[in-house]
């Protein structure tokens, strides 16, 4: 056993974050959201027309950096990797609060890879086929997640190309102009996250197409659930990312800051809301990345709740920290809260993670080791 | 240990009310959040009202033009006009709330017949002038410069999370006009100014918050010329001056928003009973321990309204209890708002979402949970000076 | 409104705290509970056999001064006074960890005292008639509180004349005698309060006896069920009482307690666990005044779920700020652990009280002044 | 990150459960926990059994007579002794794990070869003589004071919190050997000494602790003599000696304790299936929950270890990470078992019910979770020094 990374990951890791500083800097953040129409959560509408959009070059370049492609094989022209370094390279993406749907990209550039019918899922021409390159911006539609009504929010839909679909049991690609349809903008909370509302009903499969389910029901099934499982696991991963580089400003911040005549960082107040970051944040990555090497339900359900908990809290106390200043909307603690927001709602939610973890109970234990 | 009111309470809170169904319907539509001078209007528009009909300044003496009324009638004030939906003090916090009180208290007989009856009458605006980028928690930090120049001081320095500075007339300064020394204590050589908010060399840029609103604006002061005259209290005496009113509350301070929590709570229950989420007990018992919160929230506010009534006034650290727990309470309320929506929380047009965003400052405004806290330690259990 | 206290209630509370301190000093507290077999929670049996018994000599004392009469009518031999005082009465007997069944035997005076067969409530014989005087020991069975297999525990049941039965609707006084035959003593987890266990399905009623329920049922039900309110709000203000003797504790030590060359209670971790602990308990005490003053069944429930969570994280908190102090047998806080741990699972679970208070959301608000 | 295990260790856990297997069924039935001398037979005899099959001091280096194991293998050890249900280390605790390590790091040849064997084969036990009354969380405050008389050392003072004193036959003991001055730290001036309990002046008295069971002991020394030769390390470097150990730490010290947790877990949820609470939502999440957490102090041990395993040994900073949460998982574990029993909770005769008093010292024994947050703060994240 040896849980650390090894020189490979270490390696991809500093990578990524190198591609992310150069790539996606604080300006280029601050450039999405404050272009975002001047209006914020509380302004006018925003979502899905230019502002929040997707960046093209940004996403070729993450492409090119094998970002999606991460776990292609080599003979597919992909990295040949796995999913613990996936969850390297989303933990990255987190940490810089890099948008898009990069879940659904990478998880369509998978699908891609391996063709029409194989895995049972049909590719809606081109759009997917560019997904590991970066050429196509694919977002995803949970049709688990409906809520009141049976409608379901889909990110960054109006900057796509493709929609996975993923269905009760099955899965399939839609293109966005099918789906944008019927959708409605909604004004997102998040100011770097367009949401959509999309009605109830859609299927994974246009009608005439064959979806993943269509393949034999076991299949079909696993082939759903699995892409949820890993999109949760990614989406985890961000979360992740978010929650340690929170500490990492709260910290900062509780060093410079000054008030009643030295660093606030120096009172117990301040330096126990620190401490108690970092321990959320380093609970949530060992589960995260063990996830990642177990693939197991029931280690994904306990990465989603630790690190989506991780993320929001962490977001909340180091706004704490920061007091009035991480009121405003030039610092950047309230994107982390929000996005964070976004997150914890997409793929399983709290309760669901809750509800599969208890049934592991259940089950004899033995999940040591 | 009694709730019920009074005959004369009861009298008092029938005649608000007939006056509150008599007028509110008569009253304008409600201007739009970001145009400041429609709320200007809008606002002293109705403490005109409120003026005209002999309820402004109700809390005050009657020898600064109050009403001299009891903590209790306060509190029926503001539980009906919160309940009626009436408008919001609003422009008119400050100078009712903070500098009308301190003028009344601290200032000299020609400066209380200047600037207190506009305030009654909504004429004029004020604005408050305290925190600095450099001095939030520990206020008394605060570097803006005062220096004598013949019949004026010359100011120059910037504040920070002033409401309503771009429409307000007044803006109650707190200036350093004697620098920190050894032998000056901070809290030392601050006094207490009205700034003339069109006095050249004032800026007010509006300050964006994460809400994505403009609700406060930082004001730069760049040489501005101020009037001695306009100095209430001893020079360097500025902090006892503010204290004086800031430490001083009846326990009213949160009426309104008290009344709000259990009217969105309520509110919050029939969305989950229509949206189908109050059938999970996870979610309808934390409503339902909401409810205990909020109850106690109301019955904290009546208690030390009583205590006040019979002391003659609460010390400012009463209140550090009471906000402690509001705080949290109010950040839990709309968490839980969350939990009713869904992925509809991420909706910033569906209600409770942005006001789920502006709930993230009730830890942080008007002494964070820590200061609170170590108000609590030391000034009401007497543990030993930290830090 | 005056929500403040008279200056008959400050005396009252003034008086009963007084009694307290004289009669039932620490000395006496740390008598019965070390007296206890020397087992404690871990050790032997000790329940009701002699270990943690009622002291007859005190029960009379509470009896005279006026403790179980106090809300008698004056032409009844008893004080004359109401809920509120009632309340301030229940909170001094938490603050000095009082034991015994102090609610049921109040309950049971109020009941022997309208004689039978007035409120529909038999008396079975002088043990409930002399409840009053604090002649007679009065304990209760909450047939609601039945768990797995329908058993109840009931609290110093051998040192008790006579139960005061709950049932579904109806209430009524059977002998300890006879509750006795079918109960099984069990190791209490705390030292100062036996408990038993009784099988389900006793009923308020001796076979051929009449019970309240009797009288039809609409009489019935609601005497059953104002009376476990009314031991709700009782048992909730010894809670309070506690949370505020363990605020007073944990602050009392972290002034004398000196490590790293200074009192405790300068390092705002400490401080700011006692703030916490004041907030917890003036909130408490808020609801719990109010409470007693309406009589309403929400409220009750509000005052409960508060109280009983001040006694129980107060008494934690307190263990906290003692450090290693406070995880010894010799320092008290333990105890008000214990007890408040004993009185949370009386009369109304936080279950009950949460989904009470919630269905109260239902009906229309103007809950306020 | 490779969770799997080697080929040498999946061998080493194989003839590990055989051994197990063979051994346990034999051994004698569990003592009564009162019963000093009893428990340090079985303990002592436990010990034995693993030194002739070549498990003592498996952690320990090979110089000291152990086996050199890597901490994965030691990992693998605590795991499958905790899960075959076998004895605990119990008294061999502080010999195994503190006295011996320290004597093996700082010790001479002669005190290796005198004090090393006898704790491997469970023949000597070791107490520790650390904490006092006075110093608790601040352990350099401590007093008990040794004279230099001699060839001996006289010491008085007390200790407490000492586990198995009333059988042990050494303590590892701080004592004060220069009194603290403006110019003498009070981490200098400290020395370690191997006191023979059988020592005359030697008084032990048990500690009940809010479990009702004495677990611990306070120790009194009065005049006590301790030969010069006893002490480990220089005069005055007793502080070091004994950091180098406490602070040096391989991310096993709590596995036994983690893979009880999920014991406890299904258990719980075992029993709420029996008695009905699974049925309630409210419960049910609580233990899924749980379940998370407990499988994050798994994946956290294992990621300690493996960093120990990579870098050669892991700060105790890393442990205070750990630590914090697990107190708090281990505290909530308890807590939900309560729910799961309803009222049975009350009764100390019930599963769990005792354990959950222990667990209260989770947050305090060992550096209150306060002080936890104070290393994390200060060493891991660099905040500047507080107080």
């Amino acid at each position: 056993m040896d849980f650390s990374l090894t020189e490979d990951q270490r390696a991809l890791r500093a990578g990524m974050r190198e591609l992310m500083e150069r790539r996606f800097p604080r300006a280029r953040l601050r450039a999405v959201v404050d272009a975002e129409g001047g209006g914020g959560a509380a302004a006018g509408e925003g979502a899905g027309t230019g502002a929040g959009a997707v960046d093209r070059g940004l996403w070729r370049e993450l492409g090119a950096a094998g970002f999606f492609a991460l776990r292609l094989p080599e003979a597919a022209g992909g990295v040949g990797l796995g999913l613990p370094e996936a969850v390297l390279a989303f933990e990255e993406a987190g940490r810089a609060l890099l948008p898009g749907p990069l879940a659904a990209t990478h998880l369509a550039a998978g699908l891609a890879a391996t063709g029409a019918p194989v895995a049972g899922v049909p590719v809606a021409g081109a759009a997917v086929a560019g997904a590991a390159e970066g050429e196509a911006v694919v977002t995803a539609l949970d049709t688990a997640g409906a809520g009141h009504g049976g409608a379901v929010l889909v990110e960054h839909l109006a900057s796509a190309d493709a929609v996975l679909v993923l269905g009760d049991g099955d899965a399939g690609i839609r293109t966005a102009k099918e789906i944008g349809s019927s959708a409605e903008a909604v004004r997102s909370v998040d100011p770097a996250t367009p949401l959509h509302r999309v009605p109830g009903g859609v299927a994974p499969a246009a009608a005439g197409e064959r979806s993943s389910g269509e393949q034999g029901a076991g299949a079909g099934r696993g082939t759903a659930a699995r892409l949820r499982r890993e999109a949760a696991l990614l989406t985890a991963a961000q979360q992740l990312g978010s929650a340690v580089r929170t500490v990492e400003t709260a910290v900062a911040h509780a060093r410079e800051r000054v008030q009643f005549g030295r660093a606030i960082g120096a009172f117990q107040a301040v330096q126990h809301l620190c401490a108690s970051m970092l321990v959320r944040a380093e609970t949530a990555r060992s589960v995260v990345y063990a996830a990642a090497v177990t693939e197991d339900p029931g280690d994904i359900a306990a990465a989603v709740l630790l690190a989506d908990e991780a993320a929001v809290r962490n977001a909340r106390d180091c706004l704490q920290v920061h007091g009035g200043m991480g009121f405003t909307w030039e610092a950047d603690v309230h994107l982390h809260l929000k996005r964070a927001w976004v997150r914890a709602e997409q793929w399983q939610t709290a309760a669901a993670a809750e509800e599969e973890l208890a049934a592991g109970l259940m089950s004899t234990g033995a999940r040591c080791l | 240990m009694d709730l019920s009111c009074t005959e004369d309470e009861e009298d008092f809170r029938h005649r608000l009310r007939a006056w509150l169904r008599r007028v509110l319907p008569a009253l304008p539509p409600r201007p739009d959040p970001a145009d400041w001078p429609a709320r200007r209007a809008y606002d002293c528009g109705w403490q005109r009202m409120l003026h005209d009909a002999g309820y402004a300044g109700l809390h005050w003496p009657r020898e600064a033009g109050g009403k001299g009324a009891t903590p209790t009638q306060h509190l029926i004030f503001l539980e009906e006009t919160e309940r009626a939906g009436a408008p919001y003090v609003g422009a008119n916090f400050v100078g009712l709330l903070h500098a009308g009180p301190t003028i009344a208290a601290e200032g000299t007989a020609g400066q209380r017949a200047r600037w207190l009856p506009p305030i009654l009458r909504g004429d004029e605006v004020w604005c408050q002038g305290f925190s600095e980028p450099e001095a939030g928690s520990d206020l008394a930090a605060l570097r803006t410069r005062a220096v004598r120049d013949g019949d004026d001081y010359v100011v120059s320095g910037s504040k920070i999370w002033t409401s309503h500075a771009e429409v307000a007339d007044w803006c109650e300064l707190l200036v350093r006009t004697a620098p920190v020394t050894p032998d000056t204590p901070r809290h030392r050589g601050i006094s207490w100014l009205a700034l003339p908010m069109d006095a050249p060399g004032v800026t007010v840029r509006p300050l964006r918050t994460l809400a994505g609103t403009a609700e406060f604006a930082e004001v730069f002061l760049d040489e501005v010329r101020v009037p001695v005259a306009n100095r209430v209290g001893a020079e360097n005496d500025g902090w006892r001056v503010t204290m004086v009113t800031l430490s001083f509350e009846r326990g009213t301070a949160f009426v309104g928003e008290v009344v709000a929590c259990r009217r969105v709570l309520e509110s919050l229950a029939r969305t989950a009973r229509a949206n189908g989420r109050w059938d999970d007990p996870v979610l309808r018992r934390r409503l339902g321990r909401l409810a205990a919160d909020c109850t106690a929230l109301w019955r904290l506010t009546q208690w030390n309204v009583s205590e006040a009534q019979r002391t003659g006034g609460v010390p400012g650290v009463g209140g550090s209890v009471f906000k402690l727990r509001f705080s949290q309470v109010r950040q839990e309320l709309y968490d839980a708002a969350a939990e009713v929506l869904g992925a509809d929380a991420l909706d910033a047009g569906r209600e409770w979402v942005v006001d789920r965003l502006s709930s993230l400052s009730y830890t942080i405004a008007a002494g964070t949970s820590q200061i609170q806290r170590n108000i609590v330690a030391e000034r009401i259990l007497g543990l030993p000076k930290g830090r």
